[in-house]
């Protein structure tokens, strides 16, 4: 059976070209870019180009802003407590939003634990931060806001360029979690006035296993991995070569690529979503209709749980996801679709699709062709249902 | 994730629907926890003479649902008020750690079902 | 130039096996595990066989105590934070030994800030660890010992399964790091009766960016890195399958030809040490004699400073390092070296030959051929040496 | 991490000994630091006739007090001191950021070697 996969925002394939760029480093090109022999220097040079590649695709003022991290969630970690531990004596509170990924979530519930206060700013039903939320909840002891660049669920893109205005006036640190946008949609720290962002690479057909975190300039960061002085002394451990080449490589393309994949995407989305919300009765679109990624669309089937409905078009050979909570073991639907005020019932029922680079209107049209006779077998079978 | 048995369940679900005149009728769960199970129950002379069941719920709460329902036609009420949530679960050659918690609905709906029958009945 | 390589303690090669083992985890089989379609099940696959390989591999009673982490430093990040933060109710006293890694070092050095007790303590002249000094060190306040199984500069094994006797009677948490003895020496969880150890992929041929914590079941620990229900919710983000998949294929064959590797390795260390210690006047060997790691050498030359030796050394196509702390930035000389008692002159002039399973006695007789030549020249140009 | 001249002076160190009757002898640093330089002078009519070094150091210790040497030989006490750390370093296309504390050293070294002639004179 042919496989469709429609899960980019989850992970993407690592690019043969990226792949490519990465070989070289694990065989022959191994060595410790600590080092000072010339095994090491051969690294180091490639780790020095890597970062300043990196520097310059996000409009970076410098390579040293770039600290390279294990993953997406580690950057968040980072970004987060680093600053939350280095900057308390200035003041113990931070804001966030209510639909940010677990990241980001569950470090403010840790940080609140250890004393800190956390503000967990609210969102329209599509999914937007109201900045002048934002201003009320500022007060004297604010120290961090962290407000994610673009929902990895429903795909909403936040007003950051706005909230960043904002908290420039008043001196506060503000951190975005750009792991969803980049690649996808431009992503410049200096545009979005940001002063700490994160990304993790296998979010833009890079490998799985590395992140980075920017941090402008001047700012203290507490590490979360203490221990050697690499990445100047803010992140300990030996540096994830290969990856960090491939991360590289995989921004590179990304954003060469950008203004022509983003604008395919949008076109094959919107596709999608008029045909969904045509076909179908008791279906909503989750998120904004327009401000939303390219490549995602998020519907909410009424009278249906989203497992069920994954299970079924993966017997289709269909490969997309769900709000659904019950998927990761937890019996907590999507904190992102109730924080938009959708009710459980609903929130239970959401698909989430989303498109990568690769996707084709033929897949989209096996997607609309065979959704119909599985949401009707699911409402059938559902006591909610009563047509 | 899932065994054979119950993924051979989840697309084949057996039973599925309403019995009109149901005389024992159980529901359990509810929108919020992400499950609701109903089952149906036609009893005659303290048997399970037929039974359906409708179900919102992850593939683990159709299939248990399903097998339960199977595992009970033509069992008397007794015998099916023995059958555990375990007993549903090995039926489907295990579930994961995680889901074992519809298994524990579908037994639950079962037996309020004949409880709803017997209330009926001494009432 | 041929180039030889003496810095496996630095990091070592990907083996071609393993680089095959991981290839397909990139383009083809990219899924994440998280997922439940059909590409997330079959990384899961991966992810749950390589768990349980490693389990296997180290002696865990079950798969699930293995942790995936992103190095080396973050398994040390976790191990000691996690028990700190999780059982500070029950105390707040550490110990640890004076020649730790950094990335343990560091750590007790940043919980110390946050308002731990640490005890450092005191090896002998060879590095040995004294049990009778841990005994007196305890208190009803220790919740958690952590000595390295072997060390990274001078390569001296401890005797961690005689600390582990003491504290398993005391029902004392006992962590060890094991990034520079797995695959060179066995590593038994049970044999050592350890709680916690540490390893990393790259030190025994597997790739950098990945490594393990094994946590014994029930162990409680407080995430470094929260977000996503990875690992059991113990270490959040996307799992780096590909590897992960290599370090568990690494392991496998280190721990496959370790009796055979490790005798060889010992042969050309002994090798090596017996002539160096001939061949020169004001040189020391630093480390235990016997009780030392198959492929580790480490000499003092009175009189020169490491880097310069390792830049000569380069010249002449030799990689190695050295304890000088001049080569990654600070001034201090190495702790280690410091910690063993030994003086700031002597330990400045430290060199690090660490041997691999490539390693051949041909280059062996090389390096013995050029260090005299080498040594002589910066004695010559030193203004310590007066002959 | 090195450039070309560093390189090249750290291979090559010029002027490396010590002057019998060197009538200016300047040494800094100490074994704790790791770096300990000593640069031995022969001054006459105001002018650095010769000069030689020893240097306990890293790369850049030894190639900073190579440096340091060439640059003075010839040169008048004024001129001389008028070298600066700096200018060591960039005679040597630079030093990485970390290792610019050897740089310091050389000059100072010199610094202390006229110093020391000086107060001969003058003693
Ligand atoms: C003993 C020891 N512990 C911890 C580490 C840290 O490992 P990594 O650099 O992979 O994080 C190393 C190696 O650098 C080591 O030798
Ligand atoms: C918005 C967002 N933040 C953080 C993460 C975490 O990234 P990773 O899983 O690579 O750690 C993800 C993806 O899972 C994400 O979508
Ligand atoms: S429906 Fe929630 S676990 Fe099955
Ligand atoms: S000798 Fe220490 S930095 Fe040069």
């Amino acid at each position: 059976m042919k496989r469709i996969y429609l899960d980019h925002a989850a992970t993407t394939p690592v690019d043969p070209e990226v792949l490519e760029a990465m070989l070289p480093y694990y065989v022959e090109s191994f060595g410790n870019p600590s080092s000072i022999h010339s095994f090491g220097r051969e690294t180091r040079k490639a780790l020095d180009q890597a970062r300043a590649t990196v520097a310059k695709e996000i409009g970076a003022a410098e390579p040293s802003e770039i600290i390279f991290t294990g993953s997406g969630s580690e950057s968040d970690n980072m970004a987060i407590k680093g600053v939350a531990l280095s900057y308390r004596e200035k003041g113990d509170h931070i804001i966030t939003s209510a639909i940010e990924h677990h990241a980001v979530f569950d470090t403010c519930k840790f940080l609140e634990k250890q004393g800190f206060k956390v503000t967990y700013l609210p969102v329209n039903g599509e999914g937007l931060v109201n900045p002048a939320d934002l201003k009320q909840a500022l007060t004297d002891k604010t120290i961090l806001v962290t407000i994610m660049h673009a929902n990895n669920e429903v795909g909403t893109i936040q007003p950051i360029a706005e909230i960043a205005k904002i908290l420039k006036e008043r001196k506060i640190l503000f951190h975005t979690d750009a792991v969803q946008t980049t690649g996808s949609i431009p992503v410049d720290v200096h545009e979005l006035g940001v002063d700490l962002l994160s990304l993790a690479a296998h979010k833009f057909y890079g490998p799985k296993g590395v992140g980075v975190l920017y941090a402008r300039k001047g700012i203290r960061l507490t590490p979360v991995i203490h221990g050697g002085a690499q990445e100047r002394n803010r992140r300990a451990g030996t540096e994830n070569i290969a990856g960090i080449v491939g991360l590289a490589k995989a921004l590179e393309l990304a954003n060469q690529k950008l203004p022509e994949t983003s604008k395919s995407l949008t076109e094959l989305r919107d596709y999608l979503i008029d045909n969904v919300l045509q076909k179908f009765e008791y279906v909503r679109l989750n998120g904004h209709r327009t401000r939303r990624l390219p490549g995602n669309a998020n519907f909410s089937f009424e009278f249906i749980e989203g497992e069920s409905l994954l299970l079924n078009l993966d017997l289709k050979g269909i490969a997309a996801s769900s709000g659904s909570a019950c998927t990761s073991g937890s019996l907590e639907p999507s904190h992102v679709l109730l924080g938009m005020g959708i009710c459980h019932e609903i929130a239970h029922g959401s698909l989430r699709l989303t498109l990568g680079k690769s996707t084709t209107k033929e897949e989209i049209d096996y997607v609309l062709e065979v959704l119909p006779e599985i949401v009707n077998k699911l409402r059938a079978m559902s006591p909610l249902y009563n047509n | 994730m899932y065994t054979d048995k119950v993924m051979d369940h989840f697309q084949n679900p057996r039973n599925v629907g309403e019995i009109e005149n149901a005389n024992g009728v159980g529901e359990v769960g509810n929108a919020v926890c992400g499950d609701i199970m109903k089952i149906y129950l036609q009893v005659e002379d303290n048997r399970i003479v037929d039974v359906k069941f409708k179900t919102f719920g992850c593939g683990a709460a159709i299939a248990t649902s399903s097998m339960v329902t199977e595992m009970v036609k033509g069992k008397t009420l007794e015998e099916a008020l023995e059958i555990t949530n375990q007993a549903v679960a090995e039926a489907l050659d295990g579930l994961p750690p995680q889901k074992m918690h519809c298994s524990n609905l579908a037994a639950d709906a079962l037996h309020k079902a004949i409880q709803d029958y017997r209330s009926k009945l001494a009432g």
